[in-house]
């Protein structure tokens, strides 16, 4: 064992020199860096080359346009997580220096077990958690998580939107006594966080909850389908994941269920997701925080000066305007937002992970500020504060047409004000096992 | 080779059988564990903690659970990860509904809740072999993820399932900087390799190989097969246990029951074919494979070939390279890098003669 | 009891679809002895590569013809460097060099053909219809077809043909084999070809089931407790095993899931194949050899 | 050789599949002795081994050991009995050292729990170390003392043969089954084998039964010796006695040996 | 000096350095140890045995064994009864040995096993008192004559008696078959042994630190001046193998700092390392000679010493070597300089032996193998 060391040493040494050759550092620079913790490959890769893609050429975009935030260029490096967690934890680790100076901004995972595993690194490291549509709940609250921002929608919001939505087809909430709902979830965690939340809810306004679960990863849900088509139920949520939307839309049509009465959650909403179930998903619906397709100022103004330049990340074209892209654009926005926010406060130089976390809580984007953007529309009005770290909970509803998604409806909110005691509940047991005082938020400026 | 064994002999069979018969060796390894745990805290910094020193630590020590089941007992598993996961939540939850238990104590009681499920899952083993046994193993892989998942109880009602770490406090001191996570994880390491190293040394060691390399002349000299068989499933499970425990606290901090699903247990089975099964140093070697290849690569690849390769196609890559490397040593080598190292070490021991 | 056939229907198609993976395994087991756990790595690899020559334009046959091919070099490619390396060594180490296989041929697959998800259309329509009050699916029941027709021409192959007859004296006994001047290379490699085949067969089917996806490779886990009950060595054993796991594990989630908690079809298979493996350790159909000291 | 025997075999009968391999075979084995079992191949000899040491239950019969009779031995009972054997194709533990393989040979003598050995507590220290001497004295007896920590899978046949035979005896058997213990020596090789199965009888008094198709070594070893042909008995007596019975001959000049 | 013989000096060391360790030897895989004053305990048990067989003033006893403590007590305490020790070497060849066995007839014979044992009753007087050390084989002897060593040591109680030996009187006596098949004897007295014993102590400086290593038979009158006086002499710590197939693997564990060899100990080694080195044309052989030109650079002598040499003696157990010496027939100078080349140095300690011939056989042809031992007796006749 005395000489364990030996052998690898010879793998470390290279290491070491890779290390080495990689951080050589230029001189430091007035940019503003985003560790990248991207994933390419994998099963979800589809889903990881749109986010990054979009969330790259908007970077790419305020580069090329305006120079930057205040001359402050934005700069960025990619390491491949390929959605593993420790993967994750390594490029984490590997990226919150910085980059040649330029201090990080914040991390976007776009990975519900990264962000998790890297929730109290953050916390310590005094760097932002941007965990755009997903990841923990209760860390809307933002007394308790001060570095971690579930911007737009929380998982609780979704399934609360997606309940107001049904009320609203029903022709209103009282309407929903004696509906039949069955929620298709994926055998994780991920998959189980809301059935809590859609029992509170079938229980105060009286629907009939049925929870199928769909054990990982989802390419056989015959049983599932046949236990729905028993129970003929007038909605079913799909909170999918992977191979399961599609699998599930196929075996619905199997069984005879129609497609518009599927409502698909955050994750079973992209073109990867409906399009390989053919024409058994025409007709699905799906919530959304944006909508897809290229059809607003911000994008045209992408694909003219950096996608018509050449510098475009997306390998595949086509996929310009997607649903995962759009969502990069959108986590791009929202982003360089918080930076130009903090920015006005803190001056106009590259800024620390904490300075650029104030910005984030200090997000206000009404119509006129998105008008601006060019992101009327496509990005949700939004106002964060140190205590909501969520901000929009509002999706839009959309129909797949056997080719590309159509918005089929407006904002539709969440029930948040229901659903905040639930957070505070869970996220103040949390603080209480963990021994973190909460902020007081009164006191933040 | 550089050092001298001449004069160095044993006068009794104490110490003869010991580890190092070489004071070269002994002073090599005290002075590697004194690099260990006195330098490496103060040189390594939060990068070489958290990304490459404690995921290696964690991932040698869950090689060697498998390695004495698979390498030395000779039952193949494809379970590991779900014992892993048995140890995590089930230290978890000691440390959770027990006021007051001690964090290394919780730890010891993962491992033998793992122990005892792997006790359970180890059972068909008398029946079964080969890789017929993998399906109790794969059983237990999926059937303990779904309790898990299951039911909420393990997570303490968790809403997203997540296990997070308790405050890691041993005797009041705080362990929950990277360094002392990282001291925590090799203390814990280094004690279990020195168990499983007195193990394999032992009476019970050698029922495992006997068991291993041919069970019915094993049974024949009147070892008990059963028991061995358990013995090795329970002490396997017991190491994989802790290992998980400290993955979900020392190294991650959080975790759910996907975490420990079946790309873990090959991952921990790829450790020990290139590390080398039968060997307690092959644990190390193939871990540190493991972690060290592909941060190897990416590293290279950002430095070298930014912009040249796509990222994602260096991923694949490095998919076909450890399958490729697997193969390789499956032919040239099936005892792995540490058959290497030994190769090495007895051709240095009568260097410059050849044989 | 419509529900129950209904279900118990369901499984059974199903279950013929885990088979269709599972006499890939035969094939190879048979021949070689090895347990090749790259079967599921080889139908992603099929089905990967036919639809995305079918994605860039070569019609339905040519696309089936290459892919063909492709399989054919991949099977000549693993006699070459994986199989004749390692002859004689224990059945363990041949296990482990396939799950190596597997990677190999997940990450050759991506990186030729990248990860995207690609539907598969084979114009089979999936519009279910009911015999009698029971909702059958005409896709399910085409690919129950495909398998049947699949055994059929497997067993024409190994009973009627030279090829075949060889095939069966290796499976019988290597050294007479051998002994008769029957070159086991090359046996290999032509029952790796045909287990390739086999697997883009399987391929097409489960990608136009699930869409064409890394999680394909998957399916071999589905396909293990089938051998287990079917036995490693029976064509109709694959058949009668994916029967039994597909029938049961809807019938499990269906009626126990509510009792124990949803989702178990992941495990089930497994314990069952457990309990089937302690009262019968060599399958339904597996021949159990003598122990000889 | 007065005394009760060591070992009875009371109307053994065992088949496989329906096919008889040992029909209804009696004989006694007298402590102290060497007993021959010889016969052409496919007589039953090997059977019969594994019938004593409880590898197979035979359908019929009993087996008396040492005053007790059996019905249906496990190997495991057979062991600890202080009935020992050697296999016909080398059953060693090929990835240990001949020490570690000898080693196990002693394991029912281990008098420490394997906590106490792993943490080096309670009888553990001087149970290695007498566990380690008495192999070491079978090593010496063997003369294998340069092989040592010689992994066993790298040694030549007849080593590993006379290795086997360390194993058994490490266990300090009352009987020693020897199955073909020279089978593909040289006469050499045969002669230094014959010497230590010897040594074994009359140094450490144990009982010996062994399988052995080299007629000249067997007649000069064995005390006593027992023909069998197609899974019955043909012979039993003195080599003298056997050496002169017609049905003996007839079964030997029957075959071609 | 009356008090100058071997036994005396072994009561001396015993008196002088009772917890230093006189004799090791290995035995079922470790080293055992044993210091002077229990050697002296051992022995004085041994001189009661022999007396208690009737052991008398100028007996001999013979010894026919490969080297081990036994034979080597057991001479000593013949030795203390006044008596003769004549070892046989039991490689010789079957009819050698017996011819030397008929013409000494001895009545106390020492034999390592039961081959020896029979060759031993097969050419002796039938009242011959034999001890042997290895009892397996023998159970089956009935002779009365026949005693196990060890087995004689727990019957006998511990006893301290005087040394009778004297400075003059003999204390081995080798014995051999020239080419003519003539017995041929030298003998060795106490005083001389002693003489030359202390000459090469003093010339070499040994002192109680050494470790000498014994893998041959103290059949030739080298190992007798040269290690067995000197031993006594000095009180260093004599080494025995396992046995004669691991000396090598012994001598490494070992790595004694005195060697006492004859010119067949040093080729064989020789030829073992030559044998084993890499092939000079491969690119390691290249590096080796270049590594051990001896008129290299700086460079080369480091790493010739570091990579070569220093690694080299540990191999073949000559690392803590300091006094190789070597005895009876000249080593070649290509050996010579061979070793030269791995910094050591062998000395060549040779006294022109003394045999006297005993008697004259012409039984049968001479092999001719034996030719190579004609050159001494020329010098001596």
């Amino acid at each position: 064992m005395m000489n364990i060391m030996k052998k690898p040493s010879v793998l470390l040494g290279a290491l070491a020199l890779g290390l080495i050759l990689s951080s050589v550092s230029a001189q430091a620079a007035n940019e503003q860096y985003f560790p990248l913790q991207s994933y390419r490959v994998g099963p979800y890769a589809a889903g990881g080359t749109g986010f990054f893609g979009g969330f790259i050429d908007y970077l790419q975009y305020v580069n090329l346009k305006e120079g930057g935030v205040n001359g402050v260029k934005f700069t960025w490096s990619e390491c491949e997580t390929e959605y593993v967690v420790e993967k994750g934890v390594e490029c984490y680790e590997r990226l919150k220096k910085g980059l040649n100076g330029a201090p990080a901004a914040a991390t976007n995972p776009l990975s519900v077990g990264i962000a998790y595993a890297t929730l109290e690194r953050s916390t310590a490291d005094k760097l932002p958690l941007i965990t755009i549509n997903h990841g923990r709940t209760d860390s809307t609250d933002g007394s308790v998580f001060p570095y971690v921002f579930p911007l737009q929608l929380n998982p609780y919001s979704e399934v609360s939107a997606i309940i107001n939505y049904i009320g609203d087809k029903s022709g209103g909430l009282d309407k929903l006594k004696g509906k039949k709902i069955v929620t298709l979830f994926h055998g994780s965690p991920y998959g189980k966080e809301t059935n809590p939340i859609l029992e509170l809810l079938a229980k105060k306004y009286g629907f009939s909850l049925t929870l199928l679960e769909v054990p990982h990863p989802g390419n056989e849900q015959q049983s599932q389908w046949l236990n729905i088509r028993r129970i003929k139920p007038d909605w079913v949520i799909l909170r999918g994941w992977g191979v399961m939307n599609p699998v599930a839309l196929k075996t619905a049509q199997k069984t005879g269920f129609p497609a518009d009465h599927i409502i698909g959650n955050i994750w079973s909403n992209s073109e990867e997701d409906a399009a390989p179930a053919g024409t058994a998903a025409k007709g699905f619906i799906s919530i959304t925080t944006h909508p897809s397709g290229t059809n607003f100022p911000v994008l045209q103004d992408i694909d003219k000066t950096v996608l018509k330049a050449g510098k475009g990340n997306l390998q595949d074209a086509k996929r310009f305007g997607t649903v995962y892209y759009n969502l990069g654009v959108v986590n791009g926005i929202l982003n360089v937002e918080a930076v130009r926010v903090a920015q006005a406060k803190f001056g106009k130089r590259p800024l620390t992970g904490e300075e650029v976390r104030w910005g984030f809580e200090n997000i206000k984007l009404d119509d006129a500020r998105l008008k601006q953007l060019g992101a009327y529309g496509l990005v949700q009005p939004l106002k964060l504060s140190c205590s909501d770290h969520e901000g929009g909970g509002a999706v839009r509803f959309q129909q797949w047409d056997g080719k590309q998604w159509k918005v089929i409806s407006d904002w539709v909110q969440a029930d948040r004000k229901l659903l905040r005691p639930i957070i505070e509940e869970s996220s103040h047991k949390y603080a209480k096992e963990k021994g973190i005082t909460p902020r007081d938020c009164a006191k933040e400026s | 080779m550089l050092y001298r064994e001449s004069g160095q002999f044993s006068t009794s069979y104490l110490a003869e059988g010991r580890l190092f018969k070489l004071y070269q060796q002994r002073w090599g390894f005290y002075a590697l564990l004194a690099f260990a745990f006195l330098a490496v805290p103060y040189l390594g910094n939060d990068y070489w903690f958290s990304a490459i020193l404690i995921p290696f630590l964690v991932l040698s020590l869950a090689g060697l659970g498998l390695n004495l089941l698979t390498g030395y007992a000779g039952q193949i598993s494809l379970g590991s990860a779900a014992f892993m996961a048995v140890g995590a939540f089930a230290a978890y939850n000691f440390q959770l509904r027990i006021d007051g238990m001690p964090l290394l104590l919780g730890f010891f009681f993962g491992g033998v809740t793992a122990a005892l499920v792997g006790v359970v899952f180890g059972l068909p083993s008398l029946r079964i072999k080969g890789f017929y046994l993998l399906v109790s193993t794969l059983a237990a892989q999926f059937v303990v993820t779904w309790v898990l998942t299951q039911f909420g109880w393990f997570s303490n009602y968790n809403s997203s399932g997540v296990i997070s770490a308790p405050p890691l406090v041993i005797l009041g001191h705080d362990f929950s900087s990277p360094a002392g996570r990282y001291l925590l994880t090799l203390g814990v390491a280094a004690a279990l390799f020195w168990f499983a190293h007195n193990i394999v040394h032992s009476e019970l060691g050698r029922r495992w190989m006997a068991v291993r390399d041919m069970d019915t002349a094993a049974a024949v000299i009147g070892i008990p097969i059963l028991q061995t068989k358990l013995l090795a499933f329970a002490i396997s499970s017991f190491i994989l246990g802790i290992a998980g425990a400290l993955w979900a606290f020392a190294y991650l901090g959080t975790v759910e029951p996907h975490g420990f699903d079946l790309s873990r247990s090959f991952q921990i089975l790829f450790i020990i074919i290139i590390g080398g099964m039968g060997s307690i140093l092959g644990n190390f070697l193939g871990a540190a494979f493991i972690v060290l290849l592909p941060i190897l690569l990416s590293n290279l690849s950002a430095t070298f070939l930014a912009g040249v390769v796509d990222p994602g196609q260096l991923e694949n890559l490095q998919k076909i390279i450890f399958g490729a490397l697997i193969i390789f040593f499956l032919i040239k080598e099936p005892a792995g890098l540490a058959r290497l190292w030994q190769a090495f070490r007895e051709r240095s021991r009568i260097w410059p003669l050849r044989f | 009891m419509e529900f129950f056939l209904e279900v118990l229907i369901g499984g059974l198609l199903a279950g013929l679809m885990y088979s269709l993976v599972a006499i890939g395994f035969v094939l190879i087991y048979k021949a070689s002895g090895v347990f090749n756990f790259a079967q599921g790595a080889m139908v992603l690899f099929a089905a990967l590569t036919f639809v995305s020559l079918l994605e860039r334009g070569v019609p339905f046959w040519g696309a089936f013809a290459v892919t063909l091919l492709s399989m054919l070099m991949l099977a000549w490619a693993i006699e070459r460097m994986v199989l004749r390396p390692l002859v004689n060594r224990p059945p363990i180490t041949l296990f482990m060099a396939t799950l190596g296989l597997s990677y190999i041929i997940e990450g050759l697959a991506q990186t030729l053909w990248g990860a995207q998800v690609h539907g598969l259309d084979l114009g089979i329509s999936d519009e279910p219809f009911e015999v009698a009050g029971l909702l059958l699916s005409q896709f399910d029941l085409f690919a129950a077809g495909t398998a049947g027709l699949l055994v059929l021409a497997l067993s024409l192959l190994f009973n009627k043909t030279r090829v075949g007859i060889s095939l069966r004296a290796v499976a019988d006994d290597q050294l007479a084999a051998l002994s008769i001047g029957i070159k086991l290379q090359k046996v290999w490699m032509i029952v790796w070809a045909v287990a390739g085949f086999v697997g883009l067969v399987a391929g097409l089917l489960w990608g136009a089931r699930l869409g064409v996806q890394f999680s394909l490779s998957l399916i071999v886990l589905k396909a293990l407790p089938v051998l287990i009950i079917g036995g490693f060595t029976s064509i109709g054993g694959a058949i009668v095993g994916g029967l039994i796991i597909g029938a049961s594990e809807k019938l499990a989630e269906v009626y126990l899931g509510p009792v124990i908690g949803g989702g178990i079809e992941n495990w089930f298979p497994y314990v069952l194949a457990l309990l089937f493996l302690l009262v019968r350790p060599a399958g339904i159909f597996g021949e159990r050899a003598i122990e000889r000291v | 050789m007065a005394g009760a025997p060591l070992l009875e075999l009371q109307h053994i009968s065992l088949s496989f599949k329906g096919v008889k391999a040992v029909t209804d075979i009696s004989f006694t084995v007298q402590q102290g002795e060497i007993c021959a079992l010889i016969g052409p191949n496919g007589a039953g000899k090997s059977s019969l081994l594994n019938v004593i040491n409880g590898v197979y239950p035979p359908d019929e019969g009993m087996v008396g050991f040492n005053g007790n009779s059996y019905r249906k031995m496990q190997s495991h009972q057979a062991a600890v009995q202080g009935i020992a054997r050697t296999f016909q194709n080398i059953a060693l533990f090929k990835g240990m050292s001949v020490l570690d393989n000898v080693l196990t040979g002693r394991n029912l003598k281990v008098k420490s729990s394997w906590l106490e050995q792993t943490f080096h507590i309670g009888r553990a220290a001087s149970d290695i170390a007498k566990q380690r001497q008495k192999a070491e004295e079978v090593i010496d007896f063997l003369r294998i003392n340069q092989w040592r920590n010689s992994i066993v899978g790298t040694l030549p046949y007849g080593l590993q043969k006379r290795v086997e035979l360390g194993r058994a005896l490490a266990s300090e058997p009352r009987l020693l089954l020897l199955d073909e213990p020279m089978a593909g020596m040289n006469s050499e090789e045969k002669a230094e084998m014959s010497g230590f199965i010897l040594d074994t009888q009359r140094e450490l008094g144990t009982t010996v039964v062994l399988i052995e198709h080299d007629i000249g070594v067997v007649m000069g070893l064995s005390d006593h010796v027992v023909v069998l042909d197609y899974g019955r008995k043909v012979g039993d007596g003195t080599p003298d006695e056997v050496r002169r019975n017609p049905e003996v001959i007839a079964a030997y000049l029957g075959t071609s040996h | 000096m009356a008090n100058n013989t071997l036994p005396h000096q072994l009561a001396h060391q015993a008196a002088t350095q009772p917890k230093r360790i006189a004799l090791r030897h290995k035995h079922l895989g470790i080293w055992h140890e044993q210091r002077w004053q229990a050697l002296r305990g051992e022995i004085g048990q041994l001189v009661d045995i022999l007396d208690g067989f009737g052991f008398k003033r100028g007996d001999t006893l013979v010894l026919l064994t490969h080297p081990r403590r036994e034979a080597l007590l057991l001479s000593l305490a013949a030795q203390w009864l006044g008596g003769i020790a004549a070892p046989l070497d039991p490689t010789l060849e079957e009819d050698t040995l017996a011819l030397l066995l008929t013409h000494l007839k001895p009545a106390f014979a020492f034999a390592e096993e039961q081959q020896q044992v029979d060759q031993v009753l097969a050419n002796s007087r039938p009242d011959v008192r034999i001890i042997y050390a290895e009892a397996r084989g023998l159970s089956a002897y009935s002779q009365m004559t026949l005693h196990h060593y060890q087995r004689l040591l727990q019957d006998t109680p511990a006893a301290a008696r005087a040394p009778l030996a004297e400075a003059d009187q003999s204390a081995f006596a080798l014995y051999r078959v020239n080419g003519e098949r003539h017995v041929q004897v030298e003998h060795f007295r106490h005083g001389e042994l002693l003489e030359e014993g202390r000459h090469l102590v003093f010339a070499e400086r040994l002192g109680r630190n050494e470790e000498a290593f014994a893998a041959r038979v103290f059949a030739t009158s080298g190992h007798l001046r040269y290690l067995l006086s000197p031993w006594l002499t000095a009180g260093f710590t004599l080494n025995f193998p396992e046995s004669i197939v691991t000396r090598d693997a012994d001598r490494r564990e070992l790595g004694p700092t005195l060697v006492v060899g004859t010119r067949d100990t040093y080729q064989r080694l020789e030829s073992l390392v030559r044998a084993r080195l890499p092939v000079p044309d491969s690119l390691l052989g290249r590096f080796i000679t270049y590594a051990l030109r001896p008129d290299g650079t700086l460079l080369q002598r480091l790493l010739g010493y570091w990579l070569v040499k220093r690694p080299l003696r540990d191999v073949i157990g000559f690392s803590r070597i300091r006094v190789p010496l070597l005895i009876g027939p000249a080593l070649p100078a290509e050996s010579l300089h061979f070793f030269k080349n791995l910094d050591i140095h062998i000395r060549t300690w040779d006294k022109i032996a003394n045999w006297r011939t005993l008697s004259t056989t012409t039984s049968r042809h001479v092999p001719s193998g034996q030719d190579a031992a004609a050159d001494d007796i020329k010098r001596v006749s």
